[in-house]
């Protein structure tokens, strides 16, 4: 429990906590570091701490270190119970908006994510990660501009799926013109500098 | 005299005036109503289609301040009040009540988004399932077809729009007028004087009162009560007038507050 | 540390936990009653166990009830971490004129487009479009009137970012009736003429 620890090692811990909270990716220790302040072996002992921490309360999560970052997944010993999770209660079908934001990225590849969420009006984060963990959306290059942000577009896939050839297959929009608003975000993409 | 007018997005003749009342207190027979009327036109301007209904509401508003105004740089009136005073004061109680609605909600938002603000502290867990959970997941787009996803696609890429032409009718409040009317005149018939205070002692709104307020002059209009107020801004009181004894029933007024159509 | 809890205790905790890391939603205390063949009033009090314990022992994350489930979030006090870290930074706020329409929604659904404008004396489309947009409102139906024109609510969206199990949790609408003294002079500038 660590009634020894200083407060400040405790606020540490926390603050990276919160981080690997809200994180959808492995963090760096890099970046935490930057985030706390401290140096990165500094950070490599306080994960290492809250890790065995989760370890020795038993937890149902732990804290990985996998691809290069830390992330909090669930721990294995109840892998039965998320597998159910999986099966029965996360989404059997996409919803309306994410079927929307889908079809942004189809229509409109290669396309940021900001210029998703300005399309949409929310943010994108979300759906983006669970189309891209469904293998139908992937990252395919980066833009030239500040940033240089991940540009999206579907994958075979997806075309797969849809029972299509290539994206020629799509059935056109025919005349729909977009409201202005969406067109000057998408022409955003052709610009050297995105400015989103 | 100048006037703050919002010019991203348009306030509403409501704001306006609450903003002119509670904001700059000034007696509104003092506001020169041209500034307003200035004010708004150039609002109009800027938007980018003239919006029909908000001029309508406006030009209501406007017209009601007038005769308002209007009556009271008159020096002397029939002491008598008369069927016009009476409409008028309706349209003024319904005035009021609009724009008492229109602070609460004014009120409300702002508490909305505080709520907004101290949520947005506190970030929820989005991750989702680590890849080894990947192959249980169901084919998301079983079902959907190209075809669907053109239909996404251009409800994605158009602005939202929904059926423009309504013909709808306002409901301000539960209550209405009509069951307030014989509320009261069940209450009032046969019994002594009371005050609107008491009358309104259950009332569970601001407006409620204001309906209560209504009805009470619409029993008056009909001759069915008599109003007394002993001085300025002293206790007004109720009673069933005698003349009339019990025995018409009040007749079921038009209930303006309740159904207020909209045309545009 | 609940040394003295049953292990299957210490198992369901566990479980809820690790169900918790893996969901991208609240998750209904029905839906871990199925998972973990437990009562919904046994979770419940497990989950305000868990919630507890992450609070006694100063954790980066809570275990909130929003929108009608539990999940799991950063605590408010390492907010400065998490922003910092969150690079997209919070939603634009809502201008005065969409929290007031917000707000009449939300107290009033379901409500129509012509009972808002009636409400605020200006015409909501715009604002409504806004809302839609960002997915705090949407189109719960449609009146059963002349027209039948289409009725809005709040979605759960609108809970989640408000911080709210339900709707229930909004404050009540009488706090924002403004005071007698207030009404007064709003009264009294509409006077005709002193004393009528």
């Amino acid at each position: 429990m660590g009634f020894d620890d200083s407060s400040s090692e405790r606020t540490s811990e926390a603050a990276i906590e919160a981080v690997l909270t809200v994180a959808t990716d492995p963090v760096p220790p890099r970046l935490l570091a930057e985030l706390l302040e401290l140096p990165a072996d500094r950070i490599e002992s306080i994960c290492a701490r809250i890790a065995a921490s989760y370890e020795r309360e038993g937890r149902g999560f732990r804290l990985a270190r996998v691809a290069g970052g830390y992330r909090l997944q669930s721990h294995e010993a109840y892998a039965g119970y998320v597998e159910r999770f999986v099966l029965d209660g996360s989404p059997q079908r996409l919803s309306p908006a994410a079927l929307e934001t889908l079809a942004v990225v189809a229509y409109k590849q290669p396309v940021s994510r900001a210029q998703i969420s300005a399309i949409r009006g929310v943010n994108a984060d979300g759906v983006l990660k669970l189309l891209t963990a469904r293998g139908y959306v992937e990252p395919v290059g980066r833009d030239a501009g500040p940033g240089q942000p991940v540009l999206f577009g579907t994958t075979s896939l997806f075309l797969e799926r849809l029972g299509l050839d290539s994206l020629a297959g799509l059935p056109p929009l025919a005349d729909f013109v977009p409201p202005p608003a969406t067109v000057e975000v998408l022409e955003q993409a052709l610009r050297p500098e995105p400015g989103v | 005299m100048s006037y703050e007018v919002r010019t991203d997005v348009f306030d509403g003749p409501f704001d306006v005036l609450l903003r002119l009342i509670n904001e700059q207190r000034v007696d509104l027979y003092e506001v020169r109503l041209s500034g307003i009327v200035d004010a708004y036109l150039a609002e109009m301007d800027s938007l980018e289609h003239l919006d029909l209904e908000a001029a309508t509401e406006f030009l209501l508003i406007a017209a009601i301040l007038v005769e308002l105004k209007s009556r009271r740089l008159l020096p002397e009136l029939p002491s008598e009040v008369s069927e016009d005073d009476l409409a008028l004061l309706e349209e003024r109680d319904y005035l009021l009540a609009r724009l008492v609605e229109c602070t609460t909600f004014s009120a409300a938002g702002r508490a909305l988004s505080e709520l907004e603000r101290a949520a947005a502290r506190s970030l929820p867990r989005v991750a989702g399932p680590d890849d080894r959970f990947e192959d249980l997941c169901v084919d998301l787009l079983a079902g959907i077809g190209p075809e669907h996803l053109r239909q996404a696609a251009l409800r994605a890429l158009s602005e939202r729009t929904e059926p423009a032409v309504e013909v709808d009718h306002v409901l301000v409040d539960e209550v209405t007028v009509a069951e307030v009317v014989e509320r009261l005149a069940a209450q009032l018939r046969g019994h002594s004087p009371v005050t609107f205070r008491q009358l309104t002692e259950n009332a569970l709104s601001r407006i409620e009162v204001v309906v209560h307020f209504l009805g009470v002059l619409e029993l008056y209009k009909q001759g069915l009560v008599e109003i007394e107020q002993a001085e300025t801004f002293g206790e007004l009181v109720v009673s069933w007038s005698d003349s009339f004894g019990d025995i018409p029933n009040p007749v079921n007024p038009r209930g303006w507050l309740v159904h207020v159509d909209y045309e545009g």
